[in-house]
């Protein structure tokens, strides 16, 4: 399946974007190893992922289209 | 919630009172104003703040928390916020809460933990700009 | 402190919030705003409230809580009150209380405070006045 | 001595004026009497005093000129 992922704050200047797309995603735990390969030193900082506005605790099932987005600790205010 | 280009006007306050004040059973309006401080971090002035957000989840939690404030204090009858998205200069103001009420006591709460959990549930990051268009991320203060 | 004719216009609370914002230092506003209750007292619908006050008594007083808010909270910057005197119609201001601070949690406390002081200290009275030109003293609610 | 009473809120009703003027005052229990005399009503109510706008707790020392005030519970707000 195809799904976005989303990266927030200081999770965009690392990975130096704010979205993209992965295609042929078999799991969370596949798109995880693919975006760690991406962007390794991403997995070294503090975030929560939210799937399509909702934050996901563990292991999400996820959905063709689905919304993946990583977020750094919120600082609104 | 809305979220507002830039700094909050203060027209925007002003609109938000008088929509307010059109209700005469109301009492009481508590009113939340955040304001970008200039603050020194190691010897370099804040010029601005930066503010980016998830603005899709920024609408639908905005959401659950008036959904939270109004169950939870019956006096309460209205939360309305505005919240700036992208720079905002020292001095000008990055937010606005207004929580109304039939008595005092409700709308100082209401508008406080409504503070509280936009903080603790918004997905908005910001980003200090120093003089030197330098940036850092910073995380809120517990207070 | 400022006694105002009538109700406190929009234009005041702008003013007010104006001024707090030229402090590059303050942070957090907490505005109170107070509006006459279109209330109804058996079967009589208010009109407005008269406001009394002894004025020299209240400008003494006022200034005393001032001292009192800007030595107990150490992160407020500024306490502004404006209240009327004379008429004041359903749905209108009728009170505006203004703590200034560095950080959220003050100002709030702050503007809470004062306004619990205000209602405890100051020698004002009100005559709610019903639609038939009826009056009737009113005592303040516990909140 | 000369002295200035005020009378807010509902006392102001009450009285039926706002300001009396007595002369020759001897004490504050003189003065207390007079104005209990004038409007025995008055003493029905529920009231501070204060002195030259300070609030007085029982028999204040009177000075010529003082202005006495009588302040039903107040009600700001």
């Amino acid at each position: 399946m195809e799904v976005s992922v989303l990266f927030f704050g200081v999770l965009a200047d690392v990975t130096g974007t704010r979205i993209r797309h992965y295609n042929e995603v078999r799991s969370f735990g596949d798109l995880r190893h693919r975006i760690s390969d991406d962007f390794p030193e991403l997995f070294h900082y503090n975030f929560r992922i939210a799937v399509n506005n909702e934050i996901v605790d563990s292991d999400p099932v996820l959905q063709p289209g689905d919304e993946i987005a990583f977020l750094p600790p919120f600082a609104g205010g | 919630m809305h979220l507002i280009d830039g700094p909050v006007p203060a027209s925007a306050i002003a609109e938000l009172l008088a929509k307010a004040g059109n209700d005469a059973e109301s009492g009481a309006h508590s009113l939340f104003v955040g304001q970008v401080r200039r603050d020194e971090v190691e010897g370099r002035q804040v010029k601005g703040i930066e503010y980016s957000a998830y603005e899709e989840m920024v609408i639908t939690e905005a959401d659950k928390i008036s959904k939270t404030i109004l169950s939870e204090f019956n006096d309460v009858r209205g939360l309305e916020i505005l919240h700036s998205r992208g720079l905002v200069g020292a001095g000008e103001i990055s937010m606005v809460v207004l929580a109304s009420a039939g008595h005092r006591k409700q709308a100082f709460s209401a508008c406080s933990k409504a503070v509280e959990l936009i903080k603790e549930k918004l997905p908005i990051w910001k980003k200090e700009i120093f003089e030197d268009e330098s940036g850092r991320w910073k995380a809120n203060e517990a207070l």
